[in-house]
């Protein structure tokens, strides 16, 4: 490179100072909520101007092309089967629940807002029955109208998991724990509505009777998962490659992994819909494998936003930030990355040892590796992600991580390991998927850092593929030795049980497909679970909430790297552009317009 | 060939700015020399000869003594393929009929070559493009130097495959080089030599790559076709038995030069030099007990870079000694008159020669 | 027809500058002097410049990876230890100009870890060379046990060599790579990690290798068999064997010497591509591929990161096949460079 | 030698039989192999390829249930046969009461992304051919010409300097030439839009997507090919034959352009056939860099989900690519050269 290019990166280095200064004051006055933040109409809206606040809503008109552009396709856009957060987000264009999340930006995106439903449930007073009546003028993409059977139908697809594989189960184990259901496909009744736990007295109103109360349930009804399917129109299996729409667009081509096009869907009608504002005329997705060329391509402006919402790759971010820092977003996911330690693998199985790997970790180096305080996020210091209720930020910090001991505490992880019964240390292997250079280097950070109290670890890159087999299957787990996993985990809806049952309860230790890698079993958290469910009271909930991070913290099965945060890009030309927490900081996709 | 004897005299001194000679063709000085990473290959240093029409010159000699580089000299081919080499230098003078070949425009010589001179190489299956067919080849160089369409050269070779003695000429000249027998390829070889009638026919080892019954059999072919055509012929090979049925003078070379020349039977029943000698022993005859052992020149051919000193065969010869004073090795022979328009290169005596021969070599043979 | 002078034989027929050439006393002809093959290659060789500057590059190159630690820890790095300190947090690319490049990092850090580029480059060379040099072993080995015995037995052996060989140039080589490389366990033979890694590419790489190796002994084997000095031992009633390893290997020596010349090159490519792809080496190991990969999401912002392992890779490639050339045309007996 | 052109049309499709049969046997291998690869290795690594197709929180019925519909339960022999007969007669895929046809040529069906194979593959191989051979056209355009040219000026500079460069190309990673030009000419100057678009949509924007993968791949190649055709011509040089068609007296262009390289293009051809057809499935890299929709992609993609049916199309459609190039080639050869018999 030219001498020019030299002087050139002296200033950029300065400006980069700079820079972070002023990005960290901008994002601790973020959440304000003027409704027309910052930015000319025509240009660019600013610095995080969309980040829990919306940025010029007025600019949205009517029609145009709204451009995705993705660098990985979702694992289905059949309601039922999808769980990637992208996948949620986007289907709402296509389909429609009786309730689903506010679209609101930030923290108001995460609340429960009636979409189908004239009006968010009424629920009996022990919270185990929930009756919906659906509004007027819902249809099909065909004009039929949406019948509460229709909604029915389309819950009781993920019994079949045989055919329909992927997709969330909550709302199975809630209305179904026995599993006494076999689905639709295998149902007898003549209408495949065999679900005894959901009624349908008339095609508008629904009803649902849980066995026990869940005080989520709402939430878990908000899914895409939850959303109508029309008998006559489940292709089963192949229902993801062409979806039947009830929203305000429908599939016009799909192409896996190549090419995806929504066109409006006549038969929706505004009036029916208090949720969807339905600006542009067409919607296409591109699909590309190489990361930079996408990112480039956003900032060169041919394409609008990013489908995977997960923050621009190194290179497109520098760029980004030095030249075009009006067109970014610094929102927080609500992910956690973290390390966490198996207690089926020796010495892991002590405390001590997972608190010795705690203190030792330099926080600063790990929170670097995923890509610093602005693309990395805030060093993680508890379990509870922002997002959900009952979360204390980097107050809560047991283990001091963000303050004193942010660059490793060697006194303190010796004392732990002398108490742990290896004072000199001990060796252990690191699971990491292969496919997340970001996660491998954190694992190569933690190596360096735990290589100073005397731990030694050998770096096992994983198929990411295959994580259910591997990692989640706790027998594997320990045949391999794996002491620790470095995962990160994101609410599927913004509460303790989104987010934590899978990950800590005891009755969720599965043989294959499990989450609780570090095998907790403790009896007061899995007590604390069973009242949240109980409760109804959303400040109490949140009090339940902080007291299971609490312990799950001073147990010290994990090891949290950052409350994450990443660098998100929105072209020029769209406007009513937010975050909602309802989609981990996402841009809420079904509300985007283009300025003409 | 008295004038010819005076330059034969005079090897080594360029006879420049001499008169058109009388003689069809006429070599003079020749001196053909390859710069190698090595050092200078002098593969032809200093020859002269001269031709008449109807007449045939044996050349022999050992591979490497500079036979073949000489005829390519002729040709205009020597540099041909160097692609990048440093370029082969030629000096001296060759004169075909009235046209001195060095200085000429090298695309007069191009057109020269095929028409008025003609080659016949060594290895007939490598010299024939493996991918076209015979006649193809030959009509190609039949329509080089004459302006007709391919029927009527189509024609001519046919008749020409004919005239060498193919048998159903019009069927095979649609064979492929790999489809004849290897007498049947250099027949094929020689009439597309022929093609054009050429005034000089140049063959290079023309039977080295054939079995006995055939080499004689093509012999036979040239010689015919010689008398038909009437042109000079040069005949390149190791094997006197070849020149000696063919050739009307025998030139012997060694290490790029001219040891030995006369004319035919001279040469052959009463070689002057000892190298020949060696070659004679070296030749199997049919007029010979089979069982007798024959005598092989020792040793190997001597390096063109730096030849031996003195005789350059010295190193080799049997008899380096019988002259005075070690000056085998010191002085280099000039060719000398040894008899009546034979002349050879080499220090002994006219006796010591005699006596060597009658009592040592003649009965051996 | 007797020959008790040299004559020249019938495939061998020279043409005026190999005559010449032959009897300056060089290629394969019965030299005046008498020079053995490997003194005259050498000597070819010392007159071909680029040849030598690729083998002097080759060698430094070898040296430089067996004494990588030494090296390294002569400019006191290591290629693990992280400096995050010279990251720029935001965008973790290093703060220093050109990559960081200073005293002590003498080619940078690498962004996000600020690990010495330096000594990732130096113990990269490690693996470059290890994977390029023993695949390329393997299917040199491969390559001429089976070439040799086709090309010789003929026959059904022939005939299955030679289907095997096409069988394996018509596979989707690069693919059917990646494919078994990420389905390799993790631990095998006593090996874990990186070593199970260098292991499957070495066998996979060399695997893939050889036919091209076969193909040319083959056919070498089967021209040398009809050469009439074979024939004459064979009249002498020399065993088969005998033949085999007294007349023809010594005659595959050159075209496996320049072939094994020529296959390093690509086969560190190939290692190279392989971890670009993901599925070569694990991390901390250093490779360049890997580096190059990690290097393409900084190509603009620290062009110096990618441009590094690039011209490592390229600089060794380069003077491999210089090498490789030369050695080619000194071996050659028609080239005369 | 037999008589190699004279042997007739019927000795050609004996031959043409002889050789379609050996493919045939070759591809039975490779899928053996392939099988092999995704379903015994990872079995040793202690995987269960059913848990890669169910979510996040997957439970051991689905799991099961997955199994079954996939038949990973069946021996790999039995999942050979299935494949097999999918391929001949089509072959149903059922399951938890779904069941899906898939008709035949049926190379399988991908259940990440539930589509069948087949139609897969028609739609991305033309974008791979198209790459190849517009690639394969440049190179062969350039690197012949300037092998040619570096062999009649062999030691000259302009050899030296050509072959230097061409050493150079041989020795690039193409994802490293291929991000170059991409930051220079695309995102840099800007002059090319190096996004790939269908030939169905605008001519011009697929030649203006194409145009540098083009050039990059050409790049690499053509350098292999300057190389191969320099020692190649200069190999036909020396020939005894090219001295007796200048004995003949024809002209120096004639001699080169006709007899030389004539010889010359034999063994380029033979290596263009293993080029071609190994670019067809070797194009992956090149595929990567440029986001193009091709089979590398496709297959790239497809390992490292581990879908194996696409894997296994794939390849199987690469690996009959090579080997009907292989095989025009030889009846190519067979027609350029008249000593090279069928057989």
């Amino acid at each position: 490179m030219s001498t020019q290019r030299t002087t050139g990166r002296r200033k950029q280095a300065v400006a980069a100072a700079a820079v972070v200064a002023a990005l960290l004051s901008t994002a601790a006055c973020g959440g304000g909520d003027d409704n027309d933040g910052g930015g000319s109409k025509s240009g660019a809206a600013g610095f995080d101007a969309a980040n829990n606040k919306v940025a010029q809503a007025s600019a949205a008109k009517k029609g145009g092309t709204l451009k995705f552009a993705a660098a990985q396709d979702a694992d289905s856009w059949d309601t039922t089967r999808g769980y990637y957060g992208f996948m949620w987000n986007f289907s709402r264009y296509y389909s429609r629940q009786l309730v689903t999340n506010a679209t609101e930006p930030g923290a108001k995106g995460a609340a429960v807002t009636p979409d189908l439903a004239e009006k968010t449930a009424e629920i009996s007073d022990d919270g185990k029955t929930y009756k919906y009546t659906l509004r007027d003028g819902v249809t099909w993409e065909d004009g039929k109208p949406i019948t509460s059977k229709d909604v029915k139908y389309g819950i009781e697809r993920a019994w079949a998991q045989d055919v329909l594989s992927g997709g969330p189960i909550y709302l199975q184990q809630v209305l179904d724990p026995k599993k006494e259901y076999k689905g639709p496909y295998k149902d007898k009744s003549a209408d495949k509505l065999g679900l005894k736990a959901i009624e349908t007295p008339d095609d508008k109103t629904i009803v649902f009777k849980l066995p026990e109360a869940n005080s989520d349930f709402e939430e878990m009804l908000a899914l895409t998962s939850a959303s109508p399917v029309r008998q006559d129109k489940d292709t089963k299996s192949k229902y993801g490659l062409k979806p039947f729409s009830s929203g305000p667009y429908k599939f016009q081509s799909y192409t896996p992994n190549k090419s995806l096009i929504l066109v409006r869907n006549t038969e929706w009608k505004q009036a029916s819909d208090p949720v969807r504002k339905a600006y542009p005329d067409k919607i296409t997705v591109n699909f590309f494998t190489n990361a930079n060329d996408m990112d480039q391509r956003l900032i060169n402006g041919d394409y609008d936003l990013d489908l995977g919402q997960t923050g621009l790759s190194p290179q497109g971010r520098t760029n980004a930030l030095k030249q075009h820092k009006e067109n970014l977003d610094n929102p927080v996911s609500g992910y956690i990355r973290y390390a966490v330690f198996p207690q089926s693998v020796k010495p892991f199985d002590n405390e001590h040892c997972r608190k010795a790997v705690i203190y030792g970790a330099d926080h600063e180096s790990l929170q670097t590796a995923r890509g610093g305080p602005v693309a990395g996020g805030d060093i993680g210091t508890n379990m509870l992600p922002p997002s959900v209720p009952g979360s204390e930020g980097q107050k809560y910090d047991p283990y001091e991580s963000a303050t004193t001991n942010k660059n490793g505490n060697v006194a303190k992880a010796k004392e732990e390991l002398k108490a742990c019964g290896k004072p000199n240390g001990f060796k252990t292997t690191i699971a990491v998927r292969n496919n997340k250079p970001v996660e491998v280097a954190t694992a190569e950070s933690l190596q360096a850092s735990l290589k100073k109290v005397g731990i030694t670890v050998d770096i096992d890159q994983f198929d990411g593929a295959q994580t259910t087999g591997i990692i989640g299957s706790p027998s594997n787990v320990k045949k391999k030795g794996y002491g620790i996993i470095i995962m990160g985990w994101g609410p599927d809806f913004p509460s303790v049980q989104g987010y934590g049952l899978p990950l800590w309860s005891g009755d969720y230790i599965l043989e294959s497909g499990n989450n609780n890698f570090a095998l907790i079993k403790d009896k007061t958290i899995d007590g604390l679970f069973k009242d949240y469910t109980k409760e109804l009271d959303d400040a109490k909930k949140a009090e339940i909430s902080k007291e299971i991070n609490h312990k799950v913290m001073e147990g010290g099965y994990y090891l949290p790297f950052v409350f994450e945060k990443f660098i998100n890009w929105r072209s020029s030309r769209l406007a009513n552009v937010y975050t909602s927490d309802g989609y981990s900081g996402q841009y809420d996709f079904v509300n985007l317009g283009l300025k003409k | 060939m008295t004038e010819l004897s005076k330059s034969g005299a005079a090897v080594g001194e360029p006879v420049k700015g001499s008169p058109a000679p009388s003689a069809f063709l006429e070599v003079r000085d020749l001196k053909v020399h390859f710069p190698t990473d090595d050092g200078l290959v002098k593969s032809v240093d200093g020859l002269t000869f001269s031709l008449e029409k109807g007449k045939t010159l044996g050349i022999v000699g050992e591979s490497g003594s500079g036979k073949s580089v000489t005829s390519l000299g002729i040709m205009g081919l020597h540099t041909a393929g160097q692609y990048g080499k440093r370029k082969a230098q030629i000096s001296g003078e060759i004169w075909l009929d009235g046209t001195e070949l060095l200085s000429a425009d090298p695309d007069h010589v191009r057109k020269l070559r095929g028409r008025e001179m003609a080659m016949i190489f060594q290895d007939p299956l490598s010299a024939l493009h493996p991918y076209y067919t015979i006649g193809q080849q030959i009509v190609e160089a039949y329509r080089i130097h004459h302006k007709v369409d391919k029927k009527v050269a189509r024609r001519r070779a046919i008749e020409m495959l004919d005239r060498v003695g193919i048998p159903q000429p019009d069927k095979r000249v649609d064979s492929y080089p790999h489809e004849f027998s290897g007498g049947m390829r250099q027949r094929a070889m020689i009439a597309m030599s022929l093609v054009n009638n050429p005034e000089l026919l140049i063959a290079d080892e023309p039977t080295t790559a054939l079995d006995v019954t055939v080499q004689a059999q093509i012999l036979d072919l040239i010689r015919d076709l010689q008398k038909e055509f009437g042109s000079a012929v040069i005949v390149i090979t190791h094997d006197l038995g070849v020149v000696a049925e063919l050739s009307d003078d025998i030139l012997v070379m060694y290490g790029g030069r001219c040891i030995e020349r006369g004319p035919a039977e001279k040469v052959f029943y009463e070689p002057k030099h000892p190298y020949t000698w060696g070659l004679l022993g070296s030749m199997p005859r049919l007029d010979r007990d089979q069982t007798e052992r024959l005598i092989p020149v020792k040793g190997s051919p001597p390096s063109l870079i730096n030849l031996p000193t003195g005789c350059a065969f010295n190193p080799r010869c049997a008899y380096a000694d019988v002259p005075k004073d070690n000056v085998t090795r010191t002085v280099r022979p000039e060719l000398s008159e040894v008899g009546s328009q034979h002349w050879a290169a080499c220090h002994m005596t006219q006796e010591q020669r005699e006596r060597i021969w009658t009592e040592e070599i003649a009965p051996k043979l | 027809m007797t020959a008790p002078l040299h004559e020249p034989t019938a495939e061998a027929a020279p043409s005026a500058a190999e005559e010449a050439a032959l009897v300056a006393g060089s290629g394969e002809a019965k030299a005046v002097q008498g020079r053995s093959l490997g003194r005259i290659a050498w000597e070819r060789l010392k007159r071909d410049k680029l040849a030598l500057a690729g083998g002097v590059v080759v060698l430094v190159l070898i040296l430089v990876a067996v004494f990588a630690p030494l090296i390294a820890s002569l400019v006191g790095q290591d290629p693990e230890t992280h400096h995050e300190d010279l990251i720029d947090p935001l965008f973790s690319t290093p703060t220093g100009s050109f990559g960081g490049i200073s005293g002590d990092h003498l080619f940078g850090v690498e962004p996000v870890s600020g690990r010495d580029i330096f000594a990732r480059i130096v113990y990269g060379a490690r693996i470059s060379l290890l994977v390029g040099f023993l695949s390329a072993l393997v299917a040199v080995v491969l390559g001429t046990i089976l070439g040799v015995l086709a090309g010789f037995f003929g026959g059904w052996v022939d005939a299955a060599v030679s289907r095997v060989m096409d069988g394996l140039l018509a596979f989707p080589q690069l693919l059917f790579i990646i494919a078994l490389v990420s389905v390799m366990p993790n631990e095998m033979l006593g090996l874990t990690g990186t070593g199970v890694r260098l292991f499957v590419m070495i066998l996979v790489i060399g695997f893939f290798g050889w036919p091209y190796v076969g193909r040319v002994v083959r056919g070498q084997t089967l021209s040398l068999r009809e050469r009439e000095y074979v024939e004459a031992a064979r009249s002498l009633g020399a065993g088969r064997f005998y033949i085999l390893f007294k007349e023809l290997l010594p005659n595959l020596v050159a075209p496996i010497i320049v072939y094994t010349t020529m296959m390093i090159p690509t086969n560190i490519l190939t290692e190279a591509a392989l971890s670009f792809l993901g599925v070569g080496v694990k991390p901390p190991t250093a490779s360049w591929g890997q580096m190059l990969s990690a290097a393409i999401d900084y190509y603009d912002s620290d062009p110096m990161y990618m441009v590094i392992p690039g011209v490592a890779i390229f600089i060794t490639v380069l003077s491999f096949n210089l090498f490789g050339d030369g050695v080619r045309d000194a071996l050659d007996p028609k080239g005369s460079r | 030698m037999a008589r190699g052109t004279a042997a007739g049309p019927r000795a050609v499709l004996a031959y043409l039989i002889r050789r379609l049969f050996a493919a045939a046997v070759m591809l039975v291998i490779i899928i053996l192999v392939v099988f092999g690869i995704f379903f015994l290795v990872p079995r040793w690594a202690g995987v269960d390829p059913a848990t890669m197709f169910v979510g996040k929180q997957a439970d051991p019925a689905a799991i099961e249930a997955v199994r079954q519909k996939l038949g990973l339960a069946d021996p790999i022999f039995a999942q050979v046969w299935e494949f097999f007969k999918g391929l001949f007669v089509g072959r149903t895929y059922s399951g938890g009461g779904d069941v899906t046809k898939c008709a035949a040529p049926c190379f399988g069906y991908s259940f990440r992304s539930e589509q069948a194979i087949w139609p897969v593959l028609t739609d991305r191989f033309p974008v791979t051919l198209a790459l190849a051979l517009g690639a394969a056209v440049l190179w062969l355009l350039f690197g012949v010409a300037a092998g040619v040219l570096s062999a009649l000026k062999r030691g000259s500079l302009w050899d030296r300097g050509a072959m230097i460069v061409a050493l150079g190309g041989v020795s690039l990673p193409i994802y490293f030439t291929g991000l170059l030009s991409l930051a220079i000419f695309s995102y840099g100057l800007g002059w090319i839009d190096a996004q790939y678009v269908p030939l169905e949509e605008s001519f011009t924007g697929w030649f203006g997507g194409m145009i540098l993968p083009w050039v990059t791949l050409a790049f690499l190649y053509a350098a292999m090919y300057a190389r191969i055709t320099r020692a190649t011509m200069l190999e036909v040089l020396g020939e005894d034959y090219i001295r007796t068609a200048r004995a003949k007296g024809l002209t120096e262009p004639v001699v080169i352009g006709k007899h030389a390289m004539r010889s010359t293009m034999t063994p380029i051809l033979t290596m263009l056939g293993m080029d071609l057809g190994a670019l067809i499935g070797g194009a992956i890299l090149t595929e990567t860099t440029f986001s193009l929709p091709g089979l590398g992609q496709a297959v790239l993609k497809a390992i490292s989900d581990k879908d194996l049916p696409v894997i296994l199309g794939v390849t199987l459609i690469t690996s009959l690519a090579v080997i009907i190039a292989n095989l025009l080639v030889d009846l190519l050869y067979a027609v350029i050269d008249p000593r090279v018999r069928l057989s």
